[in-house]
């Protein structure tokens, strides 16, 4: 696939008006709020980071166990915990160093609180865009019907439209029935772009104790085990609509990270593969450029979409 | 715990094993080339991937286990660590199969460490069951500092970790196991209690292990309006402060990371009833 | 949990008129037609088997690559290659020992076409019950409608309700917004019992080729890694309806099976495990009555549904 | 090829590790002791599952893979056989990293074997890659009926595999490499060509490799009017004829199961166009 190998590859991508370095983000929720990893490397080296989702106040989130560990996945039901939107302005934009683009992540639990969260963010500078989390599968109060419900997701895609001219992503949720009337939904509403996806809602039994292994009984499984239902959305997504897709699910290397591109994503978010390998981000951009640079792409961009369905 | 601006930053590497020995029971020794390694101020861990093993990529288990940094053998080059753990699942199962060569991944050091005692005073450690692992560097350091007693718990002599080299530190030893096979026969808070009873007063106290025995620990530490330095055990996923997966209620209600705020934390800070 | 260890265990359970000496049958489409493992077993021994999905005509099934590896878990898009309801009745019944309880499977395209091969299994003495496969994700000509839309659901499971008067199974897709709905659907128009759940829709891709790596491009995900949604759907259907539940995904040993009747399952299905671990049915069988019998649990029965949520 | 009454029926046992060694190249001998064997029929193959050790349950990968059964070593109680296995992605390293001692699952044997030639009649056999494995026992037993020929090939010496035990059968040994690094410069179809030419005629063909070298050996057969033996790979989940996965079309249309219905076909009943 692809000419021969080329000596410089422009990694550059533009998502929903976002302008990235290269197609590689970090997923909310699964990076704090950037500082943590600061340690490990120079954040300004991947595209960007998404924060974890905030709220209008701050929040405390469940009871423990929060998280557990299934075959090539993890459950967790945080309870979307975070330190509120004002602190995120004043206290965790402020930590990171001036070419680290930064993604808000906006949950709440109504659409007007959820518009004011926009406000607020709307025109601080260090914010390049808005991803609204419609998504969360383990909130009681709302989480499920926002990404569920075509209707329900048009209005607060709307809502959060009107409220903020900052590129706006939505971040959808997986387990519905047809994810391109999500999809289609979110773009005829006006969002520059989609994330997908966000965690599977699932379960699992202590058998011992016959209890769930979380607090919450349910939670949203992420990891490898679900990064091929990922893809397949993706790809249906992509066939729906023409804004572009952030592609999100199980992403672990820069291989994962190619299939998703392959499959019409324009950027990807690297999730629960930052818990085992801080510098796991960092890998999959370096291994995209690389094989990019093997495979003669002179743009990553050139390799968005290329999948060869075979004709039937 | 405070942290302190001195604290090693964490770094990840992929470490090779050296050597990872049966040690009687189900412990093991488990010892890490880990370049770069900055040290490990007392009570700091490592999150370990158990079984990476050159280049075939597994995912199940996917995430790494948190292990204290039992001790570092500063003479090595590159460094080396230490870790003492127990075979309690198949993460630990994994990490017991692998052999030296393999590779292992560790992200830390981490977490928030024990408050040094004040130079002089009496340092009072209660280890039980893997919560030893995280007292040698403690017991070393307070060495320097003062006298210390070690007091170590299991349920049987089998069990026991790290009894030769905390013996070999010129501390105090004391040991109980619950079948009596060595040492005072019962709980290692019974020794606790006995050397406070017997003790001048003025003792910093240190316990770590099972979440019951800390908790004793700590009652036994506040009925003689005493304070103690317990580290909490968690399930973690990152170990750095970024899934808040290890989250733990703290007296005030307020919530704790058990990685980032701890593990080492003042036990009248945790909320014991609230724990996992 | 339970009380102390009991010396004799009452294993069987009954699932929606099919009574079973020990709550473990082996999915469709991971048994062949049940011969293919009489070399490794003795197929009295566990509670039964369900046949591979039959229909009308025999049908050749995709062209290769039908399966593929991903973490965890495996991706599959055979076609439904089967031999027709009428060799299934005269060959492949025939072969089984008359111990054997075997559940057939129906799929089809059209409504009157699975009602037609409903009717052709009734009355077969051989066959202990029908299981409506109303799930497969990856035929083109309508197995997506089937399972994922209520009133083409309805009408599917009124027709075959019509058609028979044998046991009746309805095998729902977990590839939907809200199973209660389907659970209830299927509950209303007469079902016995549900199988839950069959595959994930998914896919996967080759980097090198940027070809999907089956040749239908989607997929059916079975295996570990959707066991954690599996059991999310079981128990969340356990609650909306009162027929019994076959729980099914990802169970590779006693230890899931139990967390399945635990979230409210009265029987189970192995499926993928049934590849890797010929004896893997059985050793689950097996698996399940040692824990009861640890557990002083006397009538495996009353493991089911005694799942412990905690209060909020 | 037709299966006979008399095949050995398939088990599953978890099989002890004997030895794991390496040989040169990407190419790895295993030796496994398995309780029970039955002993199998030239062409037959065994499920593994790679890196099954003790009871630290792992998912992924989730798969066994097939591997011919190189040889069974008659003499050992429990019977031994030996695999004979390149490093080809992460389930065959994975079987690479296991040590003797370790256990991996074995289902087998499974598959249609070779049909034997006729007695006095000489045999050519034509082996490449991970191919050669499946010939082993082939030419054994052939040798006892006639004259055999074994034609062996692979990119550059290291990469063969089994050269010695071949050779060790008296069997007439004739080798090609692709850099020439030993034996005829070339392909080793070309020497099947070569052979036939020479030939008197009425010998029986065998071709077990890489799908391109089986499909133009079948080619030189039938453009001699000659019928050939293949053996063909594809992906497996299950290995008896369960998942219906390693489905390849006929020639005449129809679907066939390489692991029921094969591995070994004649070559004119295959839709080459249509291999995976
Ligand atoms: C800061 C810290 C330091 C630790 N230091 C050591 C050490 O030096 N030596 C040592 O042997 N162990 C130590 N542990 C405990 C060790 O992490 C667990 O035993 C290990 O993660 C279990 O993994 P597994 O896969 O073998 O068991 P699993 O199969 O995951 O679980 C087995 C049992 O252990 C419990 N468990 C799982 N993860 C943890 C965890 N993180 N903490 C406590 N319990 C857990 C499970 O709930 C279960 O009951 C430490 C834990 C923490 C949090
Ligand atoms: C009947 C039979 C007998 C075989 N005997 C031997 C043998 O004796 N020695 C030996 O080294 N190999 C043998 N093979 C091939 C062996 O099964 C594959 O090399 C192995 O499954 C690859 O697994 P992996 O995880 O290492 O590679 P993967 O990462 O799974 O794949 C690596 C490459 O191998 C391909 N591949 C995967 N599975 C198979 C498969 N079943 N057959 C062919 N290609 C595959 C993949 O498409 C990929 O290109 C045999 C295959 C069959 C079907
Ligand atoms: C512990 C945890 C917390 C998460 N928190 C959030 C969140 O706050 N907001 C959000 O949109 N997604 C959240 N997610 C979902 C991830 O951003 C991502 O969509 C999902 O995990 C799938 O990607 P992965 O498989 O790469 O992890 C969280 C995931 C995990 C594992
Ligand atoms: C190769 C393959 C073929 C299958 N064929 C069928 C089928 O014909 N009919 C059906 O109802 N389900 C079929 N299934 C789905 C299984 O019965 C089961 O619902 C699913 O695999 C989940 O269970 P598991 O994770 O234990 O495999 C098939 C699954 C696989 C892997
Ligand atoms: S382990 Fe992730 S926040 Fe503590
Ligand atoms: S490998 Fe399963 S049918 Fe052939």
């Amino acid at each position: 696939m692809g000419g021969p190998a080329v000596s410089t590859v422009d990694t550059r991508v533009k998502l929903g008006g976002i302008a990235l370095r290269n197609p590689v983000l970090t997923a909310s929720g699964t990076f704090g709020y950037g500082a943590e990893f600061a340690p490990f490397f120079d954040l300004a080296r991947i595209g960007g980071i998404v924060a974890k989702s905030i709220t209008l106040e701050p929040r405390q989130g469940n009871r423990p166990p929060r998280i557990a560990e299934t075959p090539a996945g993890m459950l967790n039901a945080i309870g979307l915990e975070n330190v509120g939107v004002d602190a995120f302005i004043t206290e965790k934009l402020p930590a990171l160093a001036a070419g680290v683009v930064v993604v808000a992540s906006v949950f709440e639990t109504e659409i007007d609180r959820y518009a004011e969260v926009c406000k607020r963010l709307s025109g601080v500078p260090r914010v390049a865009g808005l991803e609204i989390n419609a998504s969360c599968p383990h909130v009681k109060s709302g989480g499920i019907e926002f990404g569920q419900r075509a209707e329900v997701l048009a209005q607060l895609v709307r809502a959060t439209r009107r409220a903020t001219s900052a590129p706006l992503l939505v971040k959808l949720s997986p387990n519905v029935t047809d994810i391109r009337e999500m999809a289609r939904v979110c773009e005829g509403e006006g969002a520059d772009g989609l994330s997908l996806v966000n965690t599977l809602q699932a379960l699992d039994i202590d058998i011992e104790t016959r209890r769930p292994v979380l607090s919450n009984v349910l939670g949203g499984l992420s990891g490898p085990a679900i990064r091929p239902v990922a893809l397949r959305m993706v790809w249906q997504a992509s066939q729906a609509v023409r804004i572009p897709i952030c592609g999100i699910g199980g992403i672990m290397n820069a291989e994962d990270a190619i299939k998703f591109l392959i499959c019409g994503a324009t950027a990807v978010q690297v999730g629960t593969a930052n818990y085992l390998n801080p510098l796991a981000a960092l890998e999959v951009a370096e291994g995209i450029e690389a094989h990019a640079r093997r495979h003669g792409v002179a743009r990553v961009a050139d390799l968005v979409g290329t999948i060869e369905v075979p004709a039937r | 715990m405070k942290e302190s601006a001195q604290l090693a930053l964490p770094l990840r590497v992929d470490a090779e094993v050296r050597e990872n020995r049966a040690e009687g029971g189900s412990n093991f020794r488990l010892r890490l080339a880990v370049a770069g390694w900055p040290g490990a101020e007392p009570g700091r861990f490592v999150m370990l991937s158990p079984g990476a093993r050159g280049a075939a990529l597994r995912f199940d288990p996917l995430l790494p286990r948190p292990m204290a940094v039992y001790r570092t053998l500063g003479v090595a080059a590159p460094p080396e660590i230490e870790v003492l753990y127990k075979v309690a699942g198949r993460g630990t199962r994994l990490l017991a199969e692998t052999h030296a060569g393999d590779r292992v991944r560790v992200v830390g050091p981490l977490g928030v460490p024990f408050a040094m005692p004040v130079a002089g005073r009496r340092a009072l450690l209660v280890g039980g069951g893997t919560g030893i692992a995280s007292l040698y560097e403690l017991a070393a350091r307070a060495a320097q500092r003062g006298p210390v007693v070690v007091m170590l718990g299991a349920r049987s002599e089998a069990e026991l970790m790290g009894c030769d080299d905390f013996a070999a530190l010129g501390v105090e030893l004391r040991i109980a196991t619950e079948d009596g096979s060595r040492g005072h026969r019962g709980r290692v808070t019974e020794l606790l209690e006995a050397a406070l009873d017997a003790g001048a007063g003025g003792e910093a106290i240190y316990a770590c292990g099972p979440t019951p025995m800390m908790r004793r620990a700590a009652e036994i530490a506040a009925l003689r309006g005493r304070s103690c330095q317990v580290s909490l055990e968690n399930r973690m996923a990152c170990g750095f402060g970024v899934c808040l997966g290890c989250a733990v209620p703290r007296a005030d209600g307020s919530i704790a990371l058990v990685c980032r705020d701890g593990p080492v934390f003042e036990a009248g800070q945790v909320a014991w009833a609230g724990l996992p």
